[in-house]
């Protein structure tokens, strides 16, 4: 195949296929370039400049979330934020959503949503202690949506059970208006022992670039702005987007970037994981944030397939890999310290100083775009919001449930898919490996110790997007304070969040009001409980012919136990205890 | 008794991790003149004599169940009265 | 007595097994890399949980051909203390050390809770702190676990009184409901269930602790 | 470049629970004459051209690692130059 020359893609306007619009195209070749982009330039903008890597519909939204207070070492902006727990130590947490890629491939999708929610804690040099996740789908009435569960419960137990970490809590829901758009949210708390950590930068002119992990393929190749993208009938055909994971070199990738930040910290300068759009978004990002520029041969790149092309390499979505800004007399040190491991470690690049992106293939210069382009020159949209319709109509209404017989009810609320237990998906987690787990799902929040002190954390993921629906600011509120009432109940004192943003089509006015305010409710019941949002993710455009999903904000919320005799759990003990209601 | 042979691979674009792992495991145990291994699912399906249509059926089951179109491609062969 | 943790790429209960032989019975324990060649200087060997080399192909069946194994043989042949915990003890049986095999479970699917497990011979380096037929509680975390052997084995292992712990409720469809068993030399034992898993009341249940506890009074016993 | 052809299948003996989990989907799927399913591996694994007694060799490749004797059998085609 010969790639389209740049002058075809204006004049076919091929960069709309990639997500790309007239304005932004114009933007990037009349203001930024003064001139086309080629084909691998126009791949590269178009997934850096896409809602899942740039947030460029919602960050001015997401600005209204408070990201401070005495515990807060890093929010947003890093893979993941950490928060001061004393004694030296932090928790570091984030949660992802792998909605689409779980759509199209359930248990691939979710099994890389959990490794690459891994990915991002331990590239921040800590070790990971456990997994949560929040799952949403359709009714359970038809074979596709069970197998669609199935796939999807299987991936995540999947990856985490062999790659050794303790599945400890989460929800499962079950709506009509999931049924073509699940949603896969998955998050991993970390901790990490010296506060003292790792920043994903790549600074210093002629540092090194160093790839260490799984090899390229083909995998994923337009996996970010395929999340950003909304499903039709049409567009379900398009296949080819799956990457799969492989739990196996993730754990040693995670055991060897711990222990070279623990013990080698002086060799390296950052360190990022290579996630949605690959080693475009992972090297472009380390170099704008330390405001160099960056050289790259992709002839070093370690290479799965033949004859890959400089589009494909750079956005590529192959899992399990890592890229390091490593101080060039260490570096033979770090390479040799990854074989240890039997991971491929080699130099791909360099830093240089005149913030330029440059990227070499067969000694072409195949890209040649300022490094800020791609991340800070990202057109910030600012959306139209109308309140629904169905919102203003509702504002009386109460609804008064008709009881006649109190054990009928009973009975047919427990035996609702959204009220049983869940046990049946939970039991194949492995929730106790690391033998630390006090509290493992079942409860209202999972409880982690830390070995060695009194210390435990205690963690929950909430959601309930029907409040959501009806009352958008009231049900971000509800969400956050579900959250906190089951880290409470937990013996444990919320400290922060994260969070899953899924929402429909931003560009819907509707849909953007309800990200809006909910966002507000989100944010006002943090302020109240000084808990931060220290990091999170959103995940635009569920819809699916043109109807969207309910808003559905999950939060990810993390608790200190300062003493583990502390922890409680929320079964009935022994027969002849008393039952006390509290509360309104 | 009809029986169908089933042959589920890895698309080659896919990463084949178990592949991968067997193949440097048989070069540890010393045999080097090995160039790659895939590995992939094989499945024998017994189906009555007077089983009509049975190609058709076999290829929705594949595509349906026995394969991941997403990742996989198979192929199948009927052997009459097995 | 000093113990050996053989850690293979992918173990991951490597360090769960470490804190039991530190913190649980206070003894010396080192992590031991699977490209070793030596277990100079240990009593006993422990196998971990977990999944080594992804449990591709079949769990255990890529380990057996790690460096260190050759030593695990001699060292198990020498009638020193082998003992494999879940993946560990598919890596026993894929070496032929130990009967039988471990296929996936009859639901197909992984499964992690807490059992019951009976202990069924207690004259052995592992179980000696345990009382006849006591049931204890132990968590299991496995997808393939269903313990498999042919009837012949089955009525050797009977004979010779080699099966260690059974299942109450058959959780995954073994044969038998056995969760672990032994060499006819009762030196090596495999099972599924997770006692490092099992050694204070905090995480659940203690009752995994006194299977270490029975490896140091048979060491003393032998040394008297 | 030789390429062998490896299938591996459970003993008889051995209750084959994927193999009985497919038989029941595909009956739910509405195939009804179906007698059994049974699920195995299939490998293929790539020599080099010049390989000096390649079958013995696969036979103990098969025999140390791709099968597990005590609960499977197997067996391979050696097809030249594919
Ligand atoms: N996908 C899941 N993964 C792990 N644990 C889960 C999952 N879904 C539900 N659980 C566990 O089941 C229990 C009940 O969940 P849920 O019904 O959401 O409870 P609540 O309404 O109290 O938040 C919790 O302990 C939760 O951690």
């Amino acid at each position: 195949m010969t790639e389209p020359t740049a002058k075809q893609i204006r004049e076919e306007k091929l960069y709309q296929q990639w997500g790309l619009t007239d304005s932004e195209y114009e933007l990037i070749s009349q203001k930024i370039l003064k001139r086309l982009p080629n084909y691998t330039e126009t791949g590269l903008y178009s997934v850096m400049w896409s809602e899942h890597c740039s947030y460029k519909n919602s960050k001015k939204v997401l600005r209204k979330m408070p990201n401070k207070s005495n515990r807060v070492i890093a929010g947003p902006g890093e893979d993941a934020g950490i928060l001061d727990i004393g004694d030296n130590q932090a928790v570091v947490f984030k949660a992802e959503s792998h909605n689409h890629p779980s759509a199209v491939e359930p248990y691939q999708g979710a099994a890389t949503g959990v490794g690459g929610i891994i990915r991002d804690i331990f590239s921040m040099g800590a070790q990971p202690i456990a997994l949560l996740n929040s799952l949403k789908f359709g009714p359970l009435k038809d074979g596709k949506t069970k197998h669609l569960v199935n796939e999807v419960v299987a991936g995540i137990g999947g990856y985490g059970n062999c790659i050794g970490l303790p599945t400890v809590g989460g929800e499962i829901s079950f709506e009509d208006c999931y049924e073509h758009n699940p949603l896969v949210n998955a998050m991993c708390v970390g901790l990490l022992n010296n506060v003292e950590f790792k920043h994903g930068t790549a600074s210093g002119t002629d540092n090194l670039i160093v790839y260490v992990g799984a090899k390229t393929g083909r995998d994923g190749i337009h996996g970010a702005t395929f999340a950003s993208d909304e499903f039709t009938d049409t567009k379900n055909k398009q296949r080819s987007a799956v990457q799969v994971g492989n739990p196996f070199i993730e754990k040693l990738l995670m055991d060897a970037c711990v222990e070279i930040i623990e013990k080698h910290s002086d060799w390296i300068l950052g360190i990022q994981d290579m996630g949605a759009a690959g080693l475009v978004s992972s090297t472009a990002e380390m170099a704008s944030k330390a405001g160099s520029g960056l050289i790259l041969n992709l002839d070093n790149v370690p290479q799965r397939e033949i004859q890959m092309t400089a589009y494909e390499m750079m956005l590529s979505e192959s899992q399990e890999r890592m890229v390091l800004c490593v101080k060039p007399q260490f570096v033979n040190d770090v390479l040799e310290f990854f074989k240890r491991f039997e991971l491929d470690a080699v130099v791909i690049g360099r830093v240089t100083d005149d913030q330029q992106y440059k990227i070499y293939q067969h000694e072409n210069l195949v890209t040649d775009i300022p490094v800020d382009s791609l991340t800070e020159l990202v057109p910030e949209y600012d959306r139209l919001e109308k309140k629904p319709a169905r919102i203003e109509e509702q504002k009386d209404y109460q609804f008064i449930p008709q009881i006649d017989s109190l054990k009928n009810t009973w009975l047919t609320m427990l035996s609702r898919p959204n009220i049983a237990s869940k046990k049946y998906f939970y039991q194949t987690y492995d929730s106790q490996v690391r033998a630390n787990t006090l509290v493992r799902p079942g409860s209202d929040a999972g409880v982690v110790r830390i070995r060695g002190t009194k210390k435990a954390i205690a963690m929950t993921n909430d959601s309930n997007s029907k409040y959501v629906y009806l009352n958008p600011y009231v049900g971000g509120q509800i969400a956050v304070m579900e959250a906190a009432r089951n880290i409470v109940a937990s013996g444990g004192e919320p400290i922060g969040i994260t969070d899953c943003l899924n929402y429909g089509n931003p560009e819907n006015p509707e849909a953007f009001w309800e990200l809006d305010q909910s966002v507000e409710g989100i944010a006002s019941a943090c302020e109240k409980l000084d808990t931060p949002v220290i990091s999170g993710n959103v995940s635009l455009y569920n819809e699916y012919n043109d109807v969207s999903i309910y808003p559905s904000p999950m939060i990810g919320m993390v608790g200190l136990i300062s003493d583990i005799e502390q922890v409680t759990t929320s079964y009935f003990k022994d027969a002849g205890d008393l039952i006390y209601l509290i509360g309104q | 008794m009809k029986l169908v042979k089933v042959y589920v691979t890895l698309k080659n674009s896919v990463l084949d991790a178990q592949g991968e792992a067997i193949k440097s495991a048989i070069n540890t145990m010393g045999y080097r003149k090995l160039n790659d291994v895939h590995m992939g699912k094989y499945f024998e399906l017994n189906f009555a004599d007077d089983y009509q249509g049975l190609e058709e059926d076999v290829d929705k089951i594949c595509d349906d169940l026995l394969a991941n179109p997403n990742i996989e491609t198979y192929r199948f062969e009927i052997m009459e009265d097995a | 007595m000093k113990f050996a943790v053989v850690n293979f790429p992918g173990s991951n209960c490597d360090m769960d097994l470490y804190y039991a032989i530190r913190d649980g019975i206070n003894e010396q324990v080192e992590l031991v890399d699977y490209r070793a060649t030596s277990l100079d200087g240990f009593d006993g060997v422990l196998i971990p949980g977990g999944f080594s080399y992804g449990d591709y192909l079949r769990s255990g069946a890529i380990a057996v051909h790690a460096p260190i194994v050759k030593e695990i043989i001699r060292f198990a042949n020498d009638g020193k203390i082998v003992l494999g915990i879940c993946n560990g003890f598919q890596i026993l049986t894929e070496l032929g050390l130990l009967p039988g095999a471990l296929v996936r479970n009859e639901k197909g699917r992984f499964i992690c809770e807490t059992v019951e497990l009976e202990v069924v011979n207690t004259q052995t380096p592992f179980t000696n702190e345990y009382q006849a037929n006591e049931t204890i509680k132990v968590p299991v975390a496995h997808g393939e676990g269903r313990y498999y052997c042919d009837n012949e084995t089955l009525s050797q292992l009977e004979e010779n009184e080699q099966i260690v712990f059974r299942y109450k409720n058959n959780i995954n469809g073994s044969v038998a409901l056995i969760a672990g068993v032994t060499n006819k030399q009762k030196n090596v034992l495999g099972m599924m269930p997770h006692p490092e898993r099992a050694l204070e009341e905090i995480v659940g249940s203690n009752d995994g602790l006194n299977l270490f506890q029975s490896i140091i009074n048979n060491q003393v016993r032998v040394n008297n």
